[in-house]
């Protein structure tokens, strides 16, 4: 049985709760460590989500460029806001960063499929940004203490909201500056992977080298891990099947809509 | 106010379609707007068997636009009828298929195919698609291969109305779009997407997989309104219009230079509830222009005859 | 950093060419920039006699794009020679006529008349011209007449280089470069404007006096850059790339695809020190691609063959 | 002698300055009236400019569209500020008339010819928008007294900046909102034109059908008229052959260059 098929076997807990489109207003930006980094508060929308699933953003004061909406996990929501995590790579995230408190920003969530999280132990793997997604899973965890995390980042730890989540966590953070550090890097991830496989859950986020890597010891070691992906998105809602992934059955199927979150034994990366 | 059209055997509540591929089998959106609001919906490109499509990156967005490779991937004709249609709100809204195919018998059997649905409204056929026989050109760039598919399709079609959907990779959009009057299309479409291509100079390879893309959105108004113009002024057989529609005054634009209906594509992309809140606008922006029909602004354009272009 | 480029029997210091139609005669330019510092200076069409050009409007502004119908006004080829030319600083940077005529005879007399002009670095021939024998159908949307068109100029240009400016309004854009290398072109450019038009619901008029006008600018570069692919996977000789340059990386992106050179058109119009800026902002792209000459990347796309453009 | 022709006999009064390119700081907007008409102030640029002369400009914050920068005249420019005074009738305007302090606008200028301003007595036409030229004029004549303004306006008088220019002059403002408004306005300009043409110098500068009442009984009075027109310009500087208007030897010539103001008697509009 084949679980993309629309009517398929798919996990109850991370199926897509029912997405809207919202008009909320900015109420803030936090920049950590430059101008790079932003932490993007918005009004809370009235939805609930489940950590993995993203939200596609469009400032209403962009015209007609960019087109596109962008895509970004969900990092955190509260009563009081729901919280973007951004590095500005280009120039939708740049004017993302600079949108003024009281601007409107259309958004569209919660897209996609998040992460299934069990009640047992937890191990994250998360590469740079591929942090966003679990500070609010973190936060709102109920035992904090089951929760281990292995953070690898190329820049500044000073950028990324490490710290913030839980004291009570086992949390490992690694710095790659070099290509030696990116090698030991991978060997850590195996390292964890495979003494962490027998007891729990991985969930890991990051970019695509880096799933690669864990990918590649999750299926050496039988882990049960669940990666998130990112690609390129315009819809965000299965209909210009310009997200695809490949399955193992050699399907292509829309991340934005049966993912972003997939088994790592799945799909082909 | 009134905004139905009568496209000949096909009327609409609205003159909004979606346009196909950009609002994938229709029930994509339904949680974002009531499917019943369109004045048409026309699915994703459909083939005999089902297709994979290309290898990513499909997409890349440019100034204005966006171009797709996507390869026409779909889940054939009969998941369609069998998984899709029937979910789909069919009675009140007419759902139209757009076809998709490398031969021209193959477009044949795709039409024998839909003759006797009832779920479906009409045919779309996408003549902007490789002729295998002919080592890849497009059906839609040659008008005698063009009309070879029409007649083919339309002999087979049984009672559905036939829309042809012509690309505007042609040194004269005119005489594609008389060949396929000729042939026996009852309306035309128009236009698809523009050749194109982006590349990246630090990776130094193309933004697609598959190098070349079509180009659509906002970008392309400017020369789909002309050559929906062009072929207005030239065929008898209602044309709907369609390339880079991102607002109710773009929809009278097209309105204005001849067009029956019109398609709305990329733009759906902005957000997932564009194509409804456009519908709702729509009365608006007709009062705002001073009609309460679009047929009396329909062709209206004033003008002179226009010269050849020269820069 | 090595910015020069041979283009076989022209040389440029570096590979940015201002568009005709674009730059006015150069002077325009004189208080916002050095004009030395340009690779060449391309100026307005000129024809025989001073054109008075289109009615206004004859521009209009659309989606990270512009159209024009400006008509072809300009001062006349005898005009330019006496009161622009010797303004101009010819001998530290190529000037080159482009030539606008609407007869194949007409296009040999004006290259007669450059032929012996020292201050005329070379000819570029824009075909996208209304052949008035043939009823207004553009010499360069047909193989033949372009073939037509650039014996004649070759025969009478002396030993002046031959640029041949495409129209990308064409069914098989390589079709046409390989009948104009056949007949001679030293040269290929290309991409000339986009047919397009653009109307106004409130007033029911186009937004040009002509109807019909050519669309330049950012919209059309991902067609432009295809167009220069295939032409460059097809001839021998020299491309200069053009249409929606608007920065380094951009000049970068049609060396990338096998152009030699490229012009800068609709984007002088952002800010008249555009094109300084930006040639002075190039080496600096060129480093972040990790390049020392252009020649390390020209033609240097990694790719594998494309698949004929379907959506 | 052909008084377009470059070389040509030209009024070295209103000869242009050498334009150009400068990225200027915005220090503030001030609305007038409602959000639709603001005052934009600026870095003063260090050229000088006459009246009747513009700027194009361009906010750095534009990516590629809106394409072209839009061209204003010059409202006024002190040791502190230049001034331009917009109203907002579509996307340009809008986006301008939303800068924030501290941005920057490329603004090339001074472009074009302004007014020829002889030292007698002066009758200025203003017709909506078409004050804005002449109010650092006013502000900055040596002899206000001298001057006499006919204003017609379509909005309310708040939004122009009419009190603002010298008491001392002769101000008369005409407010038109029937169609009877503008027949008596168009009367009133003719009483004017008339009656003032022996005496001095006439400066107009409004939208077109305005202009063609005042060049209609300018050439009637054979007054000594001068006009601003108002063109659609992408290049601001000759080069693309947009803004051009038909003089009387049936000539094309770029208003941007050779205009914005003209003699009266010189052009068909
Ligand atoms: C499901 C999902 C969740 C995401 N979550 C976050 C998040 O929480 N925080 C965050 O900062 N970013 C996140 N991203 C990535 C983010 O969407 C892109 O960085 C953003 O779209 C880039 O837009 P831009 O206009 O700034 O860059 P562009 O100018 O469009 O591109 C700049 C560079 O980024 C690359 N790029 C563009 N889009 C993507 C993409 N979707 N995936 C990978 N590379 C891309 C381009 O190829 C180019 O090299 C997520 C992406 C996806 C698909
Ligand atoms: C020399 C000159 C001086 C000017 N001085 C001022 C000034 O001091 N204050 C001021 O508010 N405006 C002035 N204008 C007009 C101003 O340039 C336009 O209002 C502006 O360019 C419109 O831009 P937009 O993007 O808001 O409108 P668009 O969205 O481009 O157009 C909106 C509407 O305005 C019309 N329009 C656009 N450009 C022009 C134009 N150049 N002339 C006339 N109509 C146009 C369009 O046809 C359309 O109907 C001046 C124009 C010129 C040529
Ligand atoms: C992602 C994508 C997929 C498309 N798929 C199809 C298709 O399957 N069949 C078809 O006839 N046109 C297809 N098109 C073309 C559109 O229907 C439309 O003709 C074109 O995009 C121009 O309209 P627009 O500018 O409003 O998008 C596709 C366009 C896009 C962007
Ligand atoms: C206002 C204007 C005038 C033009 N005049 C000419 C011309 O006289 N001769 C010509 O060959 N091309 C002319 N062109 C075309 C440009 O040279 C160029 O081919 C086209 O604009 C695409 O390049 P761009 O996108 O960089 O502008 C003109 C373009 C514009 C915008
Ligand atoms: S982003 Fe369009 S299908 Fe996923
Ligand atoms: S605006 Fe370009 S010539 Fe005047």
């Amino acid at each position: 049985m084949n679980r993309f098929k629309d009517g398929g076997q798919v996990d109850k807990n991370t199926l897509s709760n029912k997405p809207e489109c919202s008009s909320l207003k900015v109420l803030g930006t936090a920049y950590a460590g430059s101008g790079d980094f932003v932490h993007l508060y918005l009004e809370p929308p009235l939805w609930e989500f489940s950590p993995g699933q993203f939200v596609m953003l469009r400032p209403e004061s962009w015209g007609l460029d960019p087109l596109w909406p962008r895509p970004f996990s969900i990092c955190e929501k509260t009563a009081e806001y729901m919280r973007i995590f951004i590095q500005v790579v280009g120039r939708g995230t740049r004017l993302l960063s600079l949108c003024d408190p009281g601007s409107t920003i259309n958004v569209t969530g919660p897209l996609g499929r998040g992460f299934r999280v069990p009640e047992g132990p937890l191990l994250i793997l998360a590469g740079g940004m591929g942090i966003a997604p679990f500070l609010g899973l973190c936060k709102n965890h109920p035992y904090p203490q089951k929760i281990s995390m292995l953070f690898g980042h190329r820049l500044a730890l000073k950028h990324y909201p490490f710290e913030e989540s839980p004291g009570e966590m086992h949390k490992e953070s690694m710095h790659q500056v070099s290509e030696d550090d990116l090698k030991t890097f991978a060997q850590v991830l195996g390292e964890r992977i495979r003494d962490f496989a027998p007891k729990g859950e991985i969930l890991a986020c990051g970019p695509m080298p880096f799933l690669k890597v864990v990918q590649k010891y999750a299926l050496a070691c039988k882990a049960s891990v669940q990666i998130s992906v990112e690609t390129r998105m315009a819809c965000g809602v299965g209909a210009c099947l310009g997200c695809v992934v490949k399955t193992n059955e050699e399907e292509m199927v829309q991340s934005c809509l049966y993912g972003p979150v997939f088994a790592a034994d799945k799909i082909v990366l | 106010m009134d905004l139905s059209v009568d496209l000949g055997g096909l009327c609409l509540k609205n003159p909004v379609m979606s346009a196909s591929g950009t609002f994938g089998y229709g029930l994509e959106f339904s949680s974002f707007g009531d499917l019943k609001e369109l004045g048409a919906i026309v699915v994703k490109g459909l083939s005999l068997k089902p297709k994979k499509g290309n290898p990513v990156p499909r997409i890349a967005e440019t100034p204005c636009g966006m171009l797709n490779a996507i390869g026409l991937q779909n889940i054939g004709i009969e998941n369609f009828l069998k998984d899709k249609l029937p979910f789909l709100p069919w009675k009140e809204t007419p759902v139209v298929v757009n076809l998709y195919a490398q031969s021209v018998p193959e477009f044949g059997v795709l039409a024998g195919i839909l003759s006797d649905e009832p779920g479906i409204a009409a045919l779309e056929v996408n003549i902007s698609c490789p002729n295998v026989r002919e080592g890849g050109v497009q059906f839609g760039q040659n008008a005698k291969a063009a009309a070879a598919v029409v007649s083919e399709a339309k002999r087979k079609c049984g009672v559905k109305p036939l829309i042809i959907k012509l690309s505007p990779n042609v040194t004269d959009i005119r005489s594609i779009a008389l060949a396929v009057q000729g042939a026996g299309a009852d309306m035309i479409s128009l236009i698809n997407t523009l050749g194109g291509m982006a590349v990246d100079v630090y990776t130094r390879k193309p933004r697609l997989a598959n190098v070349f893309g079509g180009l659509s959105g906002p970008a392309i108004k400017p020369v789909a309104l002309k050559m929906v113009y062009e072929v207005c002024s030239e065929v008898d057989i209602p044309v709907i219009g369609l390339g880079g529609i991102s607002s109710a005054e773009d929809v009278l634009e097209f309105i204005l230079v001849g067009a029956h209906a019109v398609q709305v594509g990329t733009a759906n992309f902005l957000r997932p509830d564009f194509i409804f809140d456009l519908i709702r606008e729509l009365p608006q922006a007709m009062s705002r222009t001073g009609i309460a029909s679009l047929e009396e602004l329909r062709g209206g354009l004033e003008t002179v005859e226009p010269s050849p272009v020269c820069a």
